[in-house]
């Protein structure tokens, strides 16, 4: 306990990807870059979510050859499969969207076509 | 230039509350209160008859959750079906 | 479509990539993985067919009709399954201890014995089911609709 | 019966989730298949509400644990902390419950008809099912997970609604905006939940809130909690999404969206209520919703004025009645901590501010039916190119005229007796936002005077001679919900000791919620 530095690595990286996709999803006009920064959010929540889970020196929580001592969290792996899936599944229909809208507009920028700002 | 500024102000609030939560937060590997997780890793063999835990909390204790998850697939593909689909027969009214 | 010997080479690598996302969906009880990750791997393996042929010929083999079906009883199979513990509760886990999955296994831990976890590896399979129509439904209307074609309702 | 009542919390949520997954294998039999099965299904579900909604307000709160070996059974063998997910029925969500079960019941009869001649039918009442389940799963939920599960679940099918005009770019736009929004938020949402859960390990809103000790990191949940559901609820530095959204959902569907936004404003009172409750420092939390609820009462108005477009119109209303709802709860907010003034005016306050959410519910979406009905007959939503449509649309123009003075608060239609109620409370908290919310009310009804004049009377205009009246099922979707503002106007305390005033009572109170979950564990 006394020898954490403290700021943990997994905690430091969730912390990085967010930060960078904040950035790309206020700032970029490209509606594809903002896909890009909703899963990298998406990647950073994640990777927050099943670092909370992690036991100093456990192995996968399945009893296939695993003592129970050594287990860490499982309810963080299984919200963070959730998630994973979830966001498959926002992305797909947030792709669609697009490619739709590229359809009409011929462009991808969010400034040119009126009602995107924001 | 106006949306710029108010975006970086909040750009830079928003990664305060963010590095000041990881600071907060516990320490890597030593979580501070397990109970419901200890509770599932003892119990999942007796009660589900599963050894992979992670199933054992996915498609028994937060079943639901799954549920869910299955169903907002199903959702994200029944809205890409529409969405994609074909447009010939046109709404009546445009 | 690209080169002979990329079709010939998907040709050949479709029925291991099949068999391992089969082989992860039937032992989600009791190794990593389960239906959504078993899915996913088959769909990448559609993906690549559809990557080494063209869209339209695809088409032919893959009736849209026969993936909606598929997903939706795969959904309600899942909700079904559910279902049947509610002469206790929702998604109470009614199959443990039958002969149908209803192995207990030894505590502790063990090797593993494919008729344990109740529900959970039927679960398993509707949501492969589900995973594998569902997303190999998108990916083709996507791409036939980048293609140029719109898809039937 | 009993048994029904035992498990109607989980069949609520499984039927139309049963009936969205069985619609694409139905369609195949026809339209009319389709469609009686979708009101068949939805009007079971209906019942159960209402058998549930009266064994919540006699018995008290519900508690049902998903595959537990009883429902009741939340802490499993005795064990100290909550394991399974559990939906907790109380007065606030059977609340939520019927204002969604009502709109969508009257969106889909209206829908019936409006969608006849439509293309991807099959998939957008599948659609429309899974917003129903998602909505209703977010006012079930016990469980802060499951809460996320369900936002999605309700985002991603509204989206897919708000885009179903493919052939007009301003759907796609709309769409895409509020998936955008949508996800961002569902993020910070889960966000929160995990540094929730990094110190408390469980996910139980009944038992996070037992163990909360309001530290600093729960403080930043709080406030991405708070950020991420007024974003959803299009409160006014966030509402940029909602205008855009509700102008283009098609039919029904802008109801069902609309009351998604409320199921989000929901969450966000479970979240400062129930979850931190006594913990937090309620005046100031309750100054910033009051604030973020004038602002969104002005700017929503004020950007309403000068819309020419029917539906945008409306829906910068929708955000400016909003502001109603989160000024009466955020007053009572205020004064949670002081006793006396709870009791003499900060109960009203909350009453008023709830009241207000299923008047407006009603009349907002009866609003949207006329707009849409408008639409279906002229096929522009331009006020400047309306005219005289009172003569063929006479039962549209009634059903406006129903909707347009409820929303400014005309006696004796339900808008009325929430906006007394939300005054004569403020007014004792603060004069200065009293004179704000009914200088307000004045500009609503100014601005919806000048779209009934503009749209129903005046001369016949020459390209619209030929409209018809809408069709049978679309004029008696409007008539439900026309029929239920009459009925709440003149019978408002009726509704508020019998609906409204359990709802307060389970925000105000957050012991019940707790000890229906935790029982005697300390």
């Amino acid at each position: 306990m006394m020898e954490h530095v403290p700021l943990d690595f997994p905690f430091i990286a969730a912390a990085l990807l967010m930060g960078v996709s904040l950035y790309i999803i206020i700032f970029k006009k490209n509606l594809i870059k903002l896909i890009m920064g909703v899963a990298m959010l998406a990647a950073g929540v994640n990777l927050f979510l099943v670092a909370l889970g992690y036991r100093a020196g456990g192995g996968a929580p399945i009893y296939t050859g695993v003592p129970k001592e050594t287990m860490v969290m499982p309810v963080p792996q299984a919200l963070t499969l959730t998630s994973i899936v979830i966001n498959v599944a926002v992305l797909a229909l947030m792709l669609t969207m697009v490619i739709r809208i590229y359809r009409h507009t011929g462009s991808l920028d969010s400034e040119k076509s009126r009602k995107l700002k924001g | 230039m106006n949306r710029q500024v108010a975006g970086l102000i909040l750009l830079l609030v928003l990664v305060a509350f963010l590095v000041w939560g990881m600071y907060l937060v516990h320490p890597f590997g030593y979580p501070d209160a397990s109970d419901m997780d200890d509770y599932m890793i003892e119990n999942s063999q007796e009660e589900t008859g599963s050894n992979n835990v992670v199933a054992a909390v996915l498609f028994d204790y937060r079943g639901l959750d799954t549920l869910g998850e299955a169903t907002i697939l199903f959702t994200a593909v029944t809205g890409v079906l529409l969405l994609l689909r074909l447009s010939k027969r046109k709404e009546n009214n445009s | 479509m690209l080169s002979k010997i990329v079709r010939t080479v998907a040709n050949g690598f479709i029925p291991f990539i099949m068999i391992f996302g089969l082989y992860i969906i039937a032992h989600g009880h009791l190794t990593p993985g389960g239906g959504f990750q078993g899915g996913a791997v088959v769909v990448s393996g559609v993906v690549m067919l559809l990557v080494a042929f063209s869209s339209q010929e695809l088409k032919k083999s893959i009736r849209e009709r026969v993936l909606s079906i598929m997903e939706s009883s795969g959904a309600l199979i899942f909700i079904i399954l559910a279902f049947i513990g509610i002469g206790t509760v929702f998604f109470y886990n009614l199959l443990v201890g039958t002969p149908i999955f209803g192995n207990i296994p030894d505590f502790g831990p063990n090797l593993g014995d494919i008729w344990t976890g109740g529900v959970i590896p039927l679960m398993n399979f509707a949501v492969g089911l589900k995973v594998i129509a569902g997303l190999t439904a998108v990916v083709l209307a996507v791409a036939l609709f980048s293609g140029g074609e719109e898809v039937e309702e | 019966m009993d048994s029904l009542i035992y498990h109607s919390p989980a069949l609520i949520v499984a039927l139309p989730l049963v009936a969205a997954f069985a619609i694409p294998l139905i369609s195949r039999a026809g339209y009319r298949v389709r469609s009686t099965f979708s009101l068949v299904i939805l009007g079971l579900v209906t019942f159960l509400v209402a058998v549930l909604a009266v064994d919540v307000h006699t018995v008290g709160i519900r508690v049902y644990t998903f595959g537990a070996t009883a429902a009741e059974l939340a802490l499993p063998g005795g064990y100290m902390v909550p394991v399974r997910i559990m939906f907790q029925v109380d007065g606030m969500s059977i609340f939520m419950g019927i204002i969604i079960t009502t709109v969508t019941l009257a969106a889909l009869i209206y829908s019936i008809h409006f969608m006849k001649d439509q293309t991807g039918q099959a998939r957008f009442y599948s659609l429309m099912m899974l917003l129903y389940a998602g909505m209703m799963g977010l006012a079930f939920t016990g469980d802060m997970f499951n809460l996320f599960v369900f936002l999605e679940i309700a985002s991603i099918a509204g989206a897919g609604l708000a885009a179903y005009r493919t052939n007009m770019a301003d759907a796609l736009e709309g769409g895409f905006k509020y998936i955008v929004v949508s996800a961002i938020s569902a993020l910070m949402v889960l966000f929160a939940i995990g540094i929730l859960y990094s110190q408390y390990n469980v996910l139980s809103i009944a038992a996070l809130a037992n163990y909360m000790q309001y530290t600093t990191l729960d403080m930043i949940a709080l406030g991405l909690l708070g950020g991420a559901f007024v974003m959803k609820l299009a409160g006014v530095p966030l509402h940029m999404w909602a205008p855009d959204t509700y102008t283009v959902a098609p039919a029904g569907t802008t109801p069902m969206i609309l009351a998604a936004s409320y199921t989000s404003m929901y969450a966000l009172y479970r979240i400062t209520f129930t979850l931190y409750g006594a913990h937090i420092d309620s005046t100031a939390i309750g100054w910033i919703v009051i604030v973020v609820g004038v602002l969104s009462m002005f700017v929503g108005v004020m950007m309403a004025v000068h819309q020419t477009d029917i539906k945008r119109m409306m829906a910068y209303h929708a955000i400016s009645q909003g502001g109603y709802m989160l000024l009466g709860v955020g007053v009572g907010l205020a004064v949670l901590a002081n006793p006396v003034a709870l009791a003499s005016y900060g109960r009203d306050a909350i009453n008023g501010g709830v009241f207000h959410i299923i008047n407006h519910v009603f009349y907002k979406a009866l609003l949207f039916m006329t707009a849409e009905a408008i639409f279906f007959r002229i096929g522009t939503r331009d006020t400047n190119k309306m005219g005289g449509l009172a003569r063929n649309m006479k039962w549209t123009a009634v059903f406006y005229i129903i909707g347009a003075l409820a929303i400014s608060g005309i006696p004796p239609l339900n808008g009325f007796a929430s906006k007394l109620l939300i005054y004569e409370t403020v007014l004792q908290f603060n004069p200065v936002l009293a004179v704000i919310a009914m200088f307000v009310s004045l500009v609503t009804l100014a601005s919806f005077a000048k779209v009934f004049y503009s749209a129903f009377t005046g001369p016949e205009m020459p390209a619209y001679r030929e409209v018809r009246e809408v069709p049978k099922s679309m004029i008696i979707g409007m008539a439900i919900l026309a029929a239920c503002v009459i009925f709440f106007g003149i019978f408002p305390g009726l509704i508020v000791d019998n609906l409204v005033a359990p709802a307060t009572e389970a925000l105000i109170n957050q012991a019940p919620y707790i000890n229906a979950v935790m029982g005697a564990v300390p």
